[in-house]
């Protein structure tokens, strides 16, 4: 597949033109990006229904970006990202089920229900987060990466954050520090082109993402196309194990609003429906499937309909769940340790080493 | 009219007043704030007074310092508290502390506002009371309006307040409406910073609380007052400095206290009021022991059950009372 | 051994037990540490596990967090903690609440440290005191040493423990020598968070404090001796979890309290310790008004007259306990 | 006078090679740095005699940078810098004894000896300090200039931090503002080499400061040539005016410790010595009246036996000078209102309102 238009470098050299991709490989990646916008889809259907509740970040438009990310890598690769945060969880080991109970605060989600929309972890694939601060997430990558480095482990961090989140200071602290000791750390600025409702040059003074990193050498992936996004994320692990950080823009669109209570009027519906239209991942892969006469288009409306089964079912199952247990709100405050907690009332607390 | 259009008016009017007032912060302006608290006023004072900022918090409320030493009074819009920490070097040794540091020569008549503690099923990092923090700090001053005529008249104060001031809202209340005096509808009217209000009177115990939890706790007097217990209810509307003279009249009526609070009990604001309480010959006026009603000490969990849970309810403010009246609950 | 080496002994010992641990900071290596806590690590565990970091306090704590979340030990010295505000959000948002967020499945292992407080002349912006902030906060352990042993014996658990720990030194104390019992020098030593210790017993009154002025409250306590009011000093030693058993237990016994601090009096630490006496039925052990010794509420000025005044001295002590005690002063 | 050498650039263009100075103006940059560097060594002085207390970060060394600095601007525009300050508060309006009776804690200094030796201001000659915390007075000085873009004031704002500084990121939040409203400000980052024992490029993934802004112009004044610095200034002032945002960075070198109590061991005598035989800003300057017979040696010799007399009598005076009233701890929390006050004790509080 032709990856010419794909890129643009600053400072690096060596992406590839073009690739090879099976058709296990793209129809697992289409499936993938499927189950994702389903998902998606159902948890803007439980908001509306008030059962998921608070802050709601949908990814759909943007499936892409992690698709694609988590087919070059390793799962003993670090992942963190910030709160945009559903599929990512889902692709470092999560369900279906388990994003939805989170969300609607029950007892099998990943975080048992009390992190909700932007808290959703798997540490067991080295996955951080779902993170609720712009912008922190990106020290904490950074981090990860100092262990790998120290333990002289062969793994890379991924710190993700959004084009909104570019311009926070602690992404170039951070920054500072992975050249300063060539940590294997990818920078990943997903940008959607807005950060809430603020277009990205009323917010960002330079909107090349790529070269934001000034003495880290960056790539942006300029397309959609998730084959360009894996591409992108080979070279970038490669760099950042042999020499260091390296930054990653991935454009990419989101076609909800920011999270559930956007009125969405700082950008016209025809700008939606145009990169819905022209620039949609999914169509994108499900094209590159068709023209290359890799699947008929019988065999995909087939899958289209398996996944909807699937994520609907898996939406019940969510639904069914129970909410957690009561005392959860005095678990987890620390590890290994049960201590005094103060209740409401004082009578209320919980004395320290009580059994739970 | 709601919270919210009770702070509009204040910017608002405070705006049309001082050329020099002004307003930053994330989606201020074009987006008509996160929680539409600025609603229309880019329309009117354009983009060079409402000022959209970048995510970038520590950088915008830094300018708004240096800007207030310049001479401009800034409202500086925090989204939310939770992220003026990124921010608080600039709160705390910027805003308020250069004053004194500069022998009283360096002005910064500043406002940090925005929502406060807990909204709903916004999870741990979204659901922070900052009001203990701020209070702790010399040379600010805090205000927590519960009503519209609190916002309305508490953030003018702040705003012509030649000191920098937090004002800390919340996003619940938003929506809520209250009353507005005739008084309060005018552009003149302002609340002083440092008296609190008596919003019930009552003579067998003193409940004294804050923001969100003003309302809860009338609804606690009102079924207390069907069991014949009379509770005064103060609404502290200033954090800092606290209007002790108000509570400790009233214990000293009551001579019992309950204090009501959202935010983390250690270190908290009831522990503060307390404190002055027994260090005080109030002291000799209780006839029970001081009850703290808080949220439990537990970062803010997501699911519905466990919120609700982790926030002091109306019955927990019963409960409390009724402690401290010496009744069976 | 001063407290100085004690600390550094208790870094020293704990990196040698165990690989994960490491030191990062500003001059933490190269320079053997601002106040030369650290020195001599460098020399022996080399760079890899003594950092020197750029002066971005926000980026290297944030590091420190996410290197704990993947598993290593991470000791993070901040200058000073004044200097901790441009962290805050990492040390609250990030290191406290994520492990609660998670439902218990991310760690974070990691201390935070370094000198919190008034040094000698260094104003408002390098002389505050966190200890009732960080003590707010629900997922954190504060601790706070006073002697050697303290100091070595509470770091040491602080970097065993498997949950972050902000650990409040202070500058003046780094220097001074204290007595070492035989089994504090024993690698395996570590004493108990969340313990106070009775410094001193005594029958007439309970003096509580921390840090620094435990050494200015024991000093009060001999002096008043003489006037035949026999003092017990209690040590906090932590501030959260807080010990209120054995300040209880005092209380009980003496039937009055001085509380003693030198940060801030609002929203402070003496304000949670009365407030939890006032709440329980210690509340009628009480002989007297409960006092509170506290930093006066200004920020720190630098004149070394005003400085003075501005911090508890003896002297304080000495009027609070006799007042307590109702005796003239 | 030839300035050739001078300046390196970043996109901009249009630095002077060359300017005049007449001997009033030369003798006067002459004079001030010398009284500086006098100061600032009685000031030495005073702290081993345990007069000064805490810190004092002197100067010694970097006199061109304010001197030259002070030569291009205007008393309106203002200036922020951080602890190393004594010079800028000298050149603001202040005078030595105002300076050292500051440093002594007493009464006559700026903040009454409220401040210190970090904490200096000038609100009046629009000098605001004196700031402790690395970083932070850039944005401040950033807030300068919005207001004055904002009152459409013909000034600018100078924001100077250290090398070591330049890597906090509120500094980047800062420039990014600045540049996205095209705030006349001077970011001024003056490289001493370190940030008190860390050499730059152990700090700084990379040590070019005045490219840093990326997407804001910058120049660097690589010597210490007084009016390299001021032709530096006079051309970033106008740049700042019309166009927004510069960068500029002063090379420049410190003689003495970070603060009093560095032994120094992270750099060799020799190289401490080398800059002060080679590139000391007052032999420079100095070398400049002499070889161009604007001076001789006699008037210079008299110059600064001058300037020593006057320096160590303002000296004099500042140590005669009383402590603070004790009230004045209590003074100034607020403007134009004296609040409650807590005392050490609840009995020593200053009640509201009680005059002081
Ligand atoms: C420090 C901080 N400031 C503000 C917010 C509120 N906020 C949440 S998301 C967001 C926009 C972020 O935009 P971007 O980084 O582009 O990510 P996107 O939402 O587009 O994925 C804002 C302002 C926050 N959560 N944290
Ligand atoms: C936020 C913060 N972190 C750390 C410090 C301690 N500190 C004071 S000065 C300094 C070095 C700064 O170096 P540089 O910016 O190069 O300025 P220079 O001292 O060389 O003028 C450090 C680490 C501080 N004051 N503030
Ligand atoms: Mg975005
Ligand atoms: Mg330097």
């Amino acid at each position: 597949f032709d990856l010419t238009a794909s890129f643009k470098l600053y400072e690096c050299a060596g992406l590839p033109t073009s690739t090879t991709a099976t058709k296990e490989e793209l129809t697992s990646y289409l499936r993938t990006m499927l189950v994702c916008r389903r998902m998606e889809t159902n948890a803007d259907t439980l908001y509306k229904a008030k059962m998921i509740r608070g802050f709601c970040h949908l990814y759909v438009g943007q499936e892409a970006c992690v698709v694609g990310m988590e087919a070059a890598l390793r799962r003993e690769d670090g992942v963190i990202t910030a709160y945009r945060n559903h599929c990512h969880q889902l692709l470092r080991g999560d369900t279906v089920e388990g994003v939805l109970a989170e969300l609607l605060g029950r007892r099998g989600g990943s975080a048992k229900g009390k992190g909700g929309s932007m808290h959703m972890y798997n540490e067991k694939f080295n996955y951080y987060g779902g993170n609720g601060i712009v912008g922190a997430q990106v020290p904490y990558g950074t981090g990860l990466a100092l262990k790998y480095k120290m333990s002289k482990e062969d793994r890379v961090a991924i710190a993700a954050y959004g084009d909104g989140a570019a311009n926070q200071g602690q992404i170039f602290e951070a920054m500072n520090m992975a050249q300063l000791w060539q940590l294997p750390v990818i920078y990943v600025c997903e940008n959607n082109h807005y950060g809430m409702g603020t277009a990205v040059n009323r917010a960002s003074a330079s909107t090349e993402f790529y070269k934001r990193g000034q003495y880290i050498p960056g790539v942006k992936v300029g397309s959609r196309d998730v084959l360009a996004v894996r591409e992108a994320f080979k070279y970038a692990r490669t760099h950042a194990l042999q020499k260091g950080p390296i930054v990653l823009e991935l454009d990419t669109y989101r076609y909800y609003g920011h999270s559930m209570s956007d009125p969405g009027l700082y950008r016209s519906r025809d700008e939606i429906s145009n990169w819905r239209s022209n620039n949609d991942p999914i169509t994108l892969c499900r094209n590159l499937l068709l023209t290359n006469n890799l699947s008929t288009e019988d065999e995909l409306k087939a899958l289209e309909k398996e996944v909807r089964v699937e994520v609907d079912e898996a939406t019940e199952r969510a639904k069914a769940q129970p909410q957690p247990e009561t005392a959860e709100v005095y678990r987890d405050i620390f590890q290994k340790e049960i201590p005094f907690i103060r209740g409401i009332e004082l009578q209320t607390s919980v004395q320290a080493g009580q059994p739970l | 009219m709601p919270v919210r259009e009770a702070l509009c008016a204040a910017i608002d009017e405070e705006m049309e007043k001082d050329p020099t007032v002004f307003v930053m912060g994330e989606e201020v302006a074009q987006y008509q704030g996160a929680y539409k608290v600025t609603k229309g006023l880019l329309q009117k004072f354009g983009p060079e007074r409402v000022r959209d900022t970048p995510i970038t918090e520590s950088g915008f409320a830094g300018l708004g310092v240096g800007a207030a030493f310049a001479g401009m009074k800034p409202i500086v819009e925090f989204m939310t508290f939770n992220f003026s920490m990124q921010a608080i070097d600039h709160v705390v040794n910027g805003a308020a502390k250069t004053h004194y540091m500069s022998g009283g020569t360096v002005k910064c008549p500043i406002v940090f506002r925005g929502p406060n503690g807990a909204a709903a099923g916004v999870a741990a990092q979204h659901s922070q009371c900052f009001a203990s923090w701020y209070g702790h700090i010399p040379g600010l001053k805090v205000v927590c309006p519960w009503s519209s005529e609190d916002a309305k008249g508490l953030l003018k104060a702040a705003i012509r307040d030649p000191n920098p001031v937090v004002c800390l809202e919340n996003e619940l209340l938003y929506g809520v409406e209250f009353p507005m005096s005739a008084e309060a509808m005018s552009s003149e009217f302002v609340l002083p910073i440092g008296k609190a209000k008596v919003e019930r009177e009552g003579t067998n115990v003193t409940i004294v609380t804050f923001s969100r939890l003003v309302g809860v706790a009338l609804k606690a007097a009102e079924t207390l007052a069907q069991e014949g217990i009379n509770a005064e209810v103060i609404n502290l509307r200033t954090i800092r400095p606290l209007d002790f003279d108000t509570i400790a009249s009233s214990v000293r009526k009551t001579n019992r206290l309950v204090t009501v609070e959202e935010g983390w009990p250690m270190y908290g604001v009831g522990a503060e009021i307390a404190a002055q309480i027994v260090e005080t010959d109030t002291f000799d006026f209780l006839d029970a022991p001081i009850e703290r009603v808080t949220g439990v000490d537990v970062p803010m969990p997501y699911a519905e059950n466990l919120e609700k849970l982790a926030l002091p309810q109306e019955q927990n403010i019963i409960n409390a009372v009724k402690r401290a009246c010496y009744r069976k609950a």
